[in-house]
């Protein structure tokens, strides 16, 4: 049973008034979800109790930590359906987890006259990493189209495999039009082509049931941040056989099975990956975060989200001047970008902010895309399990006031 | 931010005294906000005792970016040059009357660099450090 | 005033009983310290009620979290005495910190004939960087030698400037022998000798007062974890113009200025070097850490922790069997690394968790240099604000009691 | 880990039924554990029905890398090679008859690791895998 209003009180930030007699409306999860009590109390205990530094200490304390941390990972493996929890690697956010796929994976593999895909909606952390590796290697890059509407253009994707890209690395839902790329269909196609495949899953995991094994992806990347899970950790799946053949990309404790002056030779997975002292209390916040998720169900939230993303599409298309980047509920998640006649959506934000509701301004890290639209900047409402259909209503009423400020 | 934006900054915005391009100028500059969107063009007629005679601005983005670029002008307007190199961040703070944030601190200080690196007849407004 | 029974107050997990009867004597702090309820309590009222992504959010939360992160790291470029805050680039840990510079400023300034210095008392995590990059680039590595009593071998240094390195690289203190290097002289020498700095500051910045200015660091690399702080978080620090000219790290959002399908320019400093959602929370407990750490006052930290030292230094040299590397008070902190007969250093640190006592026993992420004294592992008992001298005492009766089961 | 610690481990460290080498063998392995420098050697003997007749072990390291190696051949004396190759993570757990924790875990599994990498014929330990 799925019941928001017993989900908000796991939640103690939505009590929060932001300005006097303003409760928050917090309608900026696809930038970073809140966090349940239980997350931010895990990672309390463990400060409390149990902290220490892994793996190397046997004293009760290192053991409780190391196990704690251990855990996570396996409880990650299992949400997304890895084959073996050390397939997990920690990383610091979705961005460090394609950067260290760039700098090993693609060192080793993308040469000067080779091609990779990558789509035109894409966050900047699925397009830098390339572009400076790019910059080195001298490989080209080439965007597969997006449709006016909003939506991959697989007709161009298809084209673009005829030119047997090494590597196709895509967003699996859209941080600005909420677009659901269908990534199962992108891989075998990817695959039957010869490309590796990574999966930007930023908005994905947080959002719907992800299983690698079913999608049959090659890498997937996401952060703990944007699914009710701490700061500062986030990891990067990889099929087993890839991974173990990659080289490390940091170096330093940890990641190393010997080290001489001459030379070191590198760890088993996942340690090859995780050089220094690791995210500990956010790996223990993260296996808090996934304990949470299950317990409400993935589907569950998948669900509330689409019935809120759905009412609220339909009140805000009828606010004059909003016009609404992919406005079709049917492969979108809950995200809503619009632009507001001329009003700048910086004005917009900050007026909307007044009344305690959260929303973002800006290119959202999606300059390019923007670019496309020929419009500078969005105004972007996010949902998640904990919004409700009331917040919308506060939000659209919220976009009325804007417009008598600006007349 | 308090009930000063609607007042000010949106006075401003919706009715700008400078917004314009001098058809006899001795400077222009432009530049924009990346992050935003945020444009600002400045011309500057500056006369025989190196004062700014007069000032126009045009551009567009969000209120804060343009209503600081007019409140700047406003204030910049038979002033010496000399006076203007030395405003930094904090005379746009005192100027317009309001702590921006952290976040839109970019947008009002964008009309500011773009007159400086204008006076400095630099290549990029990046190369000026307003915290000083 | 320093009253270590009040400082331990602050301390939560030393109230804990990490065996039935058996209470917590933590006497691993250079491998992780414990963190203050201060620290912890700040995070986790980052999380109850500013919780938000930074920087590109015009609503109340995101200006709050931007203005707790960045108030953070300009208590952090204080504390070490940084010209500008916006000299201090938050990393994950020291790991991170050493392979930022060894990517950015060694990708771009090191060549195939080149020499770079470490020193044989490194840190795994500065010589694998360094290793590997060597590999990709075949410049050359020389270990500035130690002496047999664990000190650095100032003349083998003179000898090896006469080289004309590109680089000095040297952990301020030793983890291992506590060893403390003249790090001002051991750069003064580097810049006449036309070579760049870095020092790791890992065991130092988080026990005695530590000036960039005053040092002339090129480069200092520390983390949070062993300074009351949380994990999750560290600091490259750099000289203005060096930072200006390296090429970014990572890629992602963040770190950009501008972003086209075409190519992406550079953010400014700081931001330039941190890609993606960083550790916000991270950087608040940090910010609540320098706090503590400077109403306790470092001098004051350094003073108790020497004497703490001499008191354990003078009784455990009194246990038969038992040798400690580097056991000279005069240049060392609070470290001791000892063997105990053929006693296995693992077998050690059981039977001292048995009676509540946490120590480390391994290489403890120096392998070449316990190699270089033909050891594989030591026990290490290391220390802080919070110990005491009773502390010491059982620890010394835990020693004899360890002597007994290995007869 | 509880006293077993001091009886089972201690007992078997201290006094080993099966230290030495072998002077007639027919499979030998060695390898180290480099994070704590503990150190295995094994030697064994299979007769015709591919059973092992006889095993020493020698080597350096702490108490839970050698009681280990002493307890496990214990075992495996007289016992079908193909039965083995079977053991895994959890056997070894059994055999000592503690949890060694997330740590000494390598130290306990090291003389499996050996044993079996021996038997495989393998040219390095790395490659057996005995979570499954
Ligand atoms: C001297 C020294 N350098 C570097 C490190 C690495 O620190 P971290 O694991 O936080 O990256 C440590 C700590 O283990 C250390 O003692
Ligand atoms: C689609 C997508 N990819 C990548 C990212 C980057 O995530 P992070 O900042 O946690 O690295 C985000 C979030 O901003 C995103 O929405």
């Amino acid at each position: 049973m799925f019941d928001v209003a017993l989900i908000r009180e796991d939640f103690p930030i939505l009590n929060r008034e932001v300005h006097p007699g303003q409760k928050l409306i917090y309608l900026d999860s696809a930038a970073s979800s809140q966090k349940p009590l239980s997350v931010i109390e895990s990672m309390n205990d463990y400060y409390r109790n149990s902290n220490a530094n892994i793996h190397r200490g046997v004293h009760k304390l290192a053991e409780e930590a190391t196990e704690k941390y251990e855990a996570a990972r396996t409880k990650i493996a299992k949400f997304i359906n890895s084959e073996k929890s050390k397939q997990v690697i920690y990383t610091r956010n979705t961005t460090e987890s394609i950067n260290l796929v760039a700098n090993t994976w693609g060192r080793q593999n993308l040469k000067a006259d080779d091609l990779i895909l990558l789509t035109q909606m894409e966050h900047h952390s699925n397009i830098v990493p390339w572009q400076m590796l790019s910059s080195q290697l001298g490989f080209s890059i080439e965007y597969i189209k997006i449709t006016p509407e909003g939506l991959l253009d697989i007709e161009d994707y298809k084209q673009l495999l005829v030119r047997e890209p090494k590597l196709v690395s895509f967003t699996y839902m859209s941080n600005v039009l909420g677009s659901i790329n269908p990534a199962k269909e992108l891989i075998q196609l990817a695959h039957a082509a010869g490309a590796i495949t990574l999966v930007d899953g930023a908005q994905a995991v947080p959002h719907f049931p992800v299983d690698v094994q079913d999608l049959d992806a090659d890498f997937l990347a996401f952060s703990a941040h944007k699914m009710v899970g701490p700061t500062g950790i986030g990891v990067l799946y990889g099929k087993f056989d890839l991974l173990k053949k990659m080289p490390p990309f940091l170096g330093g404790g940890d990641m190393i099975k010997e080290v001489k002056f001459s030379g070191f030779s590198a760890n088993d997975l996942p340690y090859k990956f995780e050089a220094g002292t690791p995210a500990i209390a956010e790996a223990v916040g993260f296996g808090a975060a996934i304990d949470y998720l299950e317990s409400v169900g993935m589907e569950n939230i998948d669900r509330h989200e689409n019935v809120i993303l759905r009412y609220a599409l339909g009140k805000i298309m009828d606010v004059p001047d909003v016009k609404v980047l992919n406005s079709n509920p049917k492969l979108k998640g809950g995200v809503i970008a619009f632009t507001f006649g001329k009003i700048h959506p910086h004005d917009v934000a900050q007026i909307l902010d007044r009344s305690g509701i959260a929303v973002r301004a800006g290119h959202h890290c999606a300059q390019p895309l923007h670019e496309l639209f020929a419009i500078p900047a969005t105004t972007r409402a996010s949902f998640y399990l904990y919004n409700t259909t009331q917040e919308v209503d506060a939000f659209v009423d919220g976009l009325y006031k804007v417009k008598e400020y600006f007349k | 931010m308090d009930d000063l934006y609607r007042e000010v900054i949106i006075e401003h915005y919706n009715n700008p005294s400078h917004r314009g391009t001098l058809e006899n100028y001795n400077v222009r500059f432009e530049d924009n906000n990346p992050l935003c969107g945020d444009h600002i063009e400045i011309t500057l007629l500056t006369d025989s005792e190196n004062r700014i005679s007069d000032a126009k601005f045009d551009g567009h983005g969000c209120s804060i970016s343009q209503a600081t670029a007019d409140i700047l002008l406003d204030y910049v307007i038979n002033k010496d040059v000399e006076e203007v190199k030395k405003m930094t961040k904090d005379s746009i703070i005192e100027l317009i009357g309001i702590e921006p944030g952290p976040v839109r601190l970019k947008c009002a200080l964008l009309s500011l660099k773009v007159l400086k690196a204008g006076i400095y007849g630099l290549s990029s407004a990046d190369e000026i450090d307003l915290d000083e």
